[in-house]
């Protein structure tokens, strides 16, 4: 184990599985400027700048990876990648499918986004749903040094086109990591960071640390929450969530990406239809708004979720055991305005 | 003129014939119900110039009007024909249909029928080609060509490619069937110059125009381009002037065209035009180009029968091929 | 009333606005060369084929809604929109709030999708849950001529950006539609198109119609089922679906897109987060597959929803009334597949 | 030299000064723990010299680097500031920060920090100048400029926007602010030429490349394109040849750059050389513009009181707005 912080864990992934196989590629904007001992070990034809030009830097990782490369691109936050739409959705997603299987597209691709920077709404956007909603793509954010080195490998590894979304006010958080080049974390397989056995908190990214505070708050009150880290968003771990479920009968969930088709409405509807039996309170939603970043500081601390929200929620949710028909607000967003 | 050229130039017919005769017939099976496809009558003289001057280490991206293009390069129009019928003998199982058809073993991937993405996808396969480390492509040093029209050289991409192209010095041809038509849309009424390789020379790479409906000039084009990008790594670009001779889908009536315009490039169809050119020759006679006829509907028919013969793909199948 | 196709209806709505308004603008590739009656009355200036470019067309739009015009654009097929997500998410959707107010986006955007065409992947792609979870935008998506023309109508005076999507077979479908200048379909209000008391099926497009065929078919068997026509997605009529629920306790959604993160997700979150009291089985989402449509007609018919699946569903879910924890497959998609 | 070019380029001056110490006051603060901005260091004269060109009429587009054009525009350091710091006199209410500040009643709207996205929208501004029909404009004759830069060229955009403009007739001053960076990225690195003049060329549109350092020649460029785009109808095209004096993003170390390079460009900046030139011409004393650098350091340190005296954004309003 070494203690790093995320950033320096994505880029170890990077070096270490550009090391391990000289099909990897990295392209993006500055990506050279940024990582120049990348480029002196392994030369500028494998670590590219480009022309700012997110769709074809998009679309030349898919025909390299149709090729037998393995592109990793980064295209730096996430709303630039509407740019690069067509490339990831259409062509990315599809291709393999439309081929009959005869290509395979092996590629990664980075944006970051989230909340903490004041950089607003074209520079943070949590659109990460959009691409669990399209097909034939994989979908991970993960929350800790050890999952970005870890998941970064395993997408890279991966033969499906995979988007790795990096929260950016976690790049600077410390942790532990594994030094094994050999150590990745598996696509579809959520961590769970603590277990209780009262409500199941469900989160990914950097509300997973919204919902440890909850769940040390609501502990110090007699409740006993199991905060789930989902990290995978596509595959989902299905199991480990209803798993939970069966146990607590209880569920939140929690994200920065809005509420309205987002990935706590996936984790509800799955609920609902696979472990309808064991819930015995609603669910609760408590994402963000069904509105743009906003730069001012005051306006974007407004839309995260906070803990306080995360811990009422529960409580509301202990009380409601018989299911006494208080109708709750799905989208708890805002949650740190008083109501 | 040589043996050579007549021998090259009947064979070179036999493949537009072959084009020809197919895509007429997915024009009568649509008739029949058959899903529509966009059919490449008038420009088989630009997909069987161009790949005529490809060898087999080259790969070749395409877009929605890709028939000329897979049968030029010798794909069996069996195999197209239950593609485009949804059969699983089809290159693509039958998910592609006739819009997106790659076939792999012919160097031909990466079909999209998103205007466009062909150019946004064929730099990465000549870099792959460029770098030699692609497990498909092992440094063959071959190129790839990549065929679009002037519709989608107005889509920003086209733009996106070029410049990565020529500033990466990849090992890229660019063939720009400049038909006139953009689906239901003039090409005059989408830019304001004719010509597609004004565009071309802004980004500083070496461009050729030439007529698109003889075989013989895009033949030498494309040879020219092609030697030049294996000696020199740079890209090229060739501005093929065709005409669509039908309509943009099946079915199409055509209402919108001028048919003035229409009857002038009738007048210039390539295959008329080379079938003629072989007779004055005096190299060739009428017998040898009907046996050639009845050669190409016996292939045809074939193909027929063994698409309408091949199976639909199981049910269970829905989602195989959607992850690896 | 006259009876017409959809396509019609929405020709006409068109053409109404564009006398109405002299603001409202057509522009796409061919729209000109397919409505020369609006060339002819409205002149060029107002009815413009653009070049085959979608991301300047959508731009162009924005550019105009903040100028005061009222732009319609024909992205012509879903997949297209890959191309135009810049302007559609991060201008139109974004630039209102951004701007603290100063400018408004009325503008809408037109796309056609859906099976029963063998178009495929790259022309046919149920995309529309994206734009929901996108800020700023609305949906719409009809199943009657007589809401194609009268949602067109409500999205072209909507002071917001509006996707208009089309479920390309019910394009010339035929029905009754108000011939009223004045008439239009308000936006966030779903139709009850049959009433029930067992069941709710919630659908909307192409689907309704499967949800009506399996009424029918519950009829016979004893089982009222209610439908619900969502039409509008965004916004969406939470209030009807919560009362039908209130009343029936069941639940089934149906739609041809893909089930993660899509509309049902949505709904079903919905139902479990406030109606979890009235809620008296799982609820089922009968959805497209996590697949690109197939072009075989063969594939593309096993991912569309049947009304089969909708009639055995609503069955399991009355015996289920007991909660008997049988676990349902939450995606019943190709659901016309021997399990 | 006539008094009136002296007064001009006084004029000028100021506003440059205005510019540069605005820029400096928000690196000062962003070293307190603001939000960062991508100043506009280095390039005034470019804002200077074609916002002096346009009237009240005229509409302007921008990008993540807006400042300068917005101040040269007339705006109210105070309200910018306000709208850096996401207090709620910003112009934009604090929602939108330093990254797509618009300002209404300055016609400085869709200011956009998607690079690209102000190429996007400006054919649709002109579109609605041209046919009169906007409520925001009412065929009042303008035309619209839009600022973007070199990296902004390499989008796609870039292509479909000229295409469109040409083709169109639109009344659009494309203005590129050719600042050799692209983020992080040195222009060279991301094209084979080293002008974007010849991408622009190669649309048939009017074209002018001139010094971004000298507010005169940028001023008379973009006044000659101004009339020519008002007596035509027709888009016109403005390459400014400048430098990015500071990083790309405050903070930024300028590791990355070539220090001979920043120093060639250093001792060209635009101020320096304006306020030799003015002192040179024997018709302005130091004193005076002694006096002018008190006027604008005065007027910063009350946009930055203003500022910071400034309520944040109640949040109540995170959702005002969203939707009409
Ligand atoms: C992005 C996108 N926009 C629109 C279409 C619809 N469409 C299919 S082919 C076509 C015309 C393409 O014109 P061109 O590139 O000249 O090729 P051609 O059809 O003439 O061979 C259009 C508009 C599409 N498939 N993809
Ligand atoms: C679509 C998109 N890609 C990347 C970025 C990140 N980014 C912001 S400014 C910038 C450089 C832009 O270069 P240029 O257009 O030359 O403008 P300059 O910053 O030099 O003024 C980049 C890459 C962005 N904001 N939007
Ligand atoms: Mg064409
Ligand atoms: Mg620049």
């Amino acid at each position: 184990m070494i203690h790093m912080t995320a950033a320096d864990a994505m880029h170890l992934a990077l070096r270490e599985e550009m090391q391990r196989d000289p099909r990897v590629l990295l392209m993006g904007e500055g990506v050279a400027t940024k990582r120049p001992d990348l480029v002196r070990d392994f030369g500028t034809a494998r670590v590219r700048n480009t022309p700012l030009a997110e769709a074809i830097i998009a679309g030349t990782a898919v025909g390299a990876a149709a090729s037998g490369l393995r592109p990793v691109i980064d295209l730096l936050f996430a709303p630039f990648l509407t740019y690069a739409m067509d490339a990831l959705v259409n062509s990315a997603g599809k291709l393999r499918y439309l081929s009959g299987g005869q290509f395979e597209f092996p590629l990664v691709t980075l944006a970051m986004t989230g909340s903490g920077c004041c950089v607003c709404a074209q520079h943070n956007h949590n659109l990460e749903a959009m691409f669990v909603h399209a097909p034939g793509l994989h979908v991970v954010m993960p929350s800790t040094p050890a999952d970005f080195k870890g998941l970064l490998k395993t997408a890279i590894r991966d033969a499906n086109p995979t988007l790795f979304f990096t929260d950016m006010a976690l790049l600077y958080q410390e942790g532990e990591v594994p030094e094994d080049a050999d150590y990745s974390v598996p696509l579809g397989k959520a961590a769970m960071r603590r277990t209780g056995t009262d409500v199941t908190l469900v989160s990914y990214a950097k509300t997973v640390n919204v919902c440890m505070q909850a769940a040390e708050q609501l502990h110090a009150q007699g409740i006993a929450a199991e905060v789930i880290d989902l990290r995978s968003l596509k595959p989902l771990d299905e199991a480990t969530v209803l798993q939970s479920l069966r146990k607590t009968g209880r569920l939140i969930v929690v994200h920065e990406a809005s509420g309205l088709c987002g990935i706590a409405a996936e984790i509800a509807a799955l609920a609902v239809s696979q472990a309808f039996d064991a819930l015995r309170a609603p669910v609760v939603r408590i994402t963000g708004p069904d509105a743009p970043s906003a730069s001012s500081w005051a306006l974007e601390q407004a839309a995260v979720p906070q803990t306080d929200a995360v811990v009422r929620a529960a409580f509301d949710l202990m009380q409601d055991a018989q299911h006494s028909g208080v109708a709750m607000r799905h989208e708890r967003t805002a949650a740190n305005i008083p109501a | 003129m040589t043996a050579t050229t007549i021998h090259t130039r009947l064979h070179q017919l036999e493949t537009m014939l072959l084009i020809r005769a197919y895509e007429e017939q997915l024009v009568a099976l649509q008739r029949q119900g058959a899903p529509g496809t966009c059919t490449s009558v008038g420009q088989e003289a630009c997909a069987v110039g161009v790949v005529d001057a490809l060898e087999a280490r080259d790969r070749i991206l395409t877009n929605h009007r890709s028939a000329a293009h897979l049968l030029a390069r010798g794909a069996d129009p069996k195999r197209l024909m239950a593609e485009v019928l949804g059969r699983v003998d089809g290159y693509c199982g039958g998910h592609s249909g006739s819009l997106h058809i790659s076939a792999r073993e012919f160097g031909v991937l990466l079909t999209s029928t998103i205007v466009g993405a062909e150019l946004s996808m064929a730099p990465g396969v000549a870099l792959a080609q460029k770098l030699g480390q692609g497990q498909f492509d092992n440094g063959s040093g071959g190129i790839t060509a990549v065929f679009f029209g002037d519709g989608a050289a107005c889509e920003g991409i086209f733009h996106e490619s070029l410049n990565l192209a020529v500033h990466w010095q990849l090992p890229l041809l660019f063939v720009c069937e400049n038909n006139q038509w953009q689906a239901f849309v003039h090409r005059r009424e989408t830019m304001a110059d004719e010509a597609i390789s004004a565009w071309a020379r802004g980004h500083g790479i070496a461009t050729q125009r030439v007529d698109g409906n003889d075989v013989e000039a895009v033949h030498a084009a494309a040879s020219q381009a092609v030697a030049e990008i294996r000696a020199t790594g740079q890209p090229q670009f060739l501005e093929l002037v065709t005409y669509r001779l039908r309509g943009h889908f099946e079915p199409d009536d055509q209402a919108y065209v001028d048919p003035s315009e229409l009857k002038h490039w009738q007048a210039r169809d390539p295959i008329h035009t080379l079938r003629a050119w072989l007779l004055d020759s005096g190299h060739v006679d009428v017998a040898t180009l009907e046996a050639m006829e009845r050669r190409v509907r016996t292939r045809i028919a074939e193909a027929m029968q063994f698409a309408q013969a091949s199976a639909w793909p199981e049910p269970e199948t829905l989602t195989t091929y959607v992850y690896a």
